[in-house]
């Protein structure tokens, strides 16, 4: 399934864009993790990696559709 | 909400605390974060701020709506500064009022610990010889 | 000490933000009480405080070093405003900062909640038909 | 032996002046409060009454000198 990933902070960093398309085996939030950190192993090395859909967190379980945006969320540091 | 702001002007706290201020209102507390001159020991030139807005916003008002109802306040008002922040600048002033003060304290402590928490904006250090996104890695 | 102030001009709570901001500090905690438009239901017109100020002024001082230290503040200020204060206007003022922001939440609540028991200031509420001295009675 | 009182708050209002000699019998603070109380028996409505003496507050066994200045303290209700 192809679905639209955007980049904030240093996960902009690690995939190197804002934006970019990701092509991947499954439907699930979670095997968008897989997927990523099979292309990008430094994701393993954040303290946290969350994922939001709609401006909502959502969790592994979560069901995309096509082109659905999914927006990576590294450990937050507002404040 | 009018009361929840991210920015990139200079923030202004006297701004932020008139409107919760009201006439019922006894006491009324703020907290404002500031940049530091140095994390670690070492100096940092200035903080870099990067929100994914929309939903930044909605975590902001999520957390004020919680802390009105949780405390029982007239108001709370959250405002985030966004961009190149320069050392001693305000990152973030929140301003809350009630009818008595214990409800306030508790409800900005609250607020700013939730925020670090859960809206989505990061920051990053910027050193004379390099960068750090803030508490990236464990 | 020039951040500990009673004075029966309208209190700048920026003034007294400013005092005690400081590029090591990160987290800044304010406390504002203002005159509340209502006691118990009846309609307050103006409240009018009177000080022993010198007596005041120690017992102040003695709060903020017992605060500094306890919570390892960077600083402390705290503003009183004696005389005739209108519904809406500041009577006093605490604010403090530290390195983190638990200290100074604790610091300004253990500031405002001292105060009101051992500085020696009086405030009378004044309605359209009497006025009370607060608290005088059991 | 003769003092100096200076009232402030409610406590003025109760002594009728801002300041007053007071002639008592003894010479601690305890029988300052007793001939006020007698004297000003609305004294004994206050929540509290306690005293100072420069600018410190002095409990009830604290012994006077002729001419000490006696501040009366009411229940404070600064903030």
């Amino acid at each position: 399934m192809k679905i639209q990933i955007i980049a904030f902070g240093i996960a902009k960093d690690i995939v190197g864009k804002k934006q970019m398309t990701l092509d991947f085996e499954g439907k699930s939030v979670g095997e968008v993790r897989t997927c990523l950190v099979n292309r990008f192993p430094e994701f393993e090395q954040l303290a946290s990696l969350r994922f939001a859909v709609n401006t909502s967190y959502v969790d592994d379980s979560f069901e995309l559709t096509e082109n659905d945006e999914v927006v990576l969320i590294p450990p937050v540091s507002g404040g | 909400m009018k009361n929840i702001v991210i920015t990139s002007e200079p923030l202004n706290s006297q701004l932020c605390i008139n409107s919760v201020a009201d006439n019922g209102s006894g006491g009324l507390v703020v907290f404002i974060g500031n940049v530091r001159n140095k994390t670690k020991g070492k100096e940092v030139k200035y903080l870099d701020f990067e929100a994914y807005e929309a939903m930044a916003l909605k975590e902001m008002q999520k957390i004020a709506r919680e802390a009105i109802e949780r405390w029982h306040l007239y108001d709370m008002a959250i405002h985030h500064r966004v961009g190149r922040v320069g050392i001693g600048e305000a990152a973030v002033v929140i301003a809350c009022s009630s009818a008595h003060r214990k409800e306030s304290f508790k409800a900005c402590e609250f607020a700013i610990d939730t925020l670090k928490k859960t809206v989505p904006i990061w920051k990053k250090e910027v050193f004379e010889d390099g960068e750090v996104w803030v508490s990236a890695h464990p």
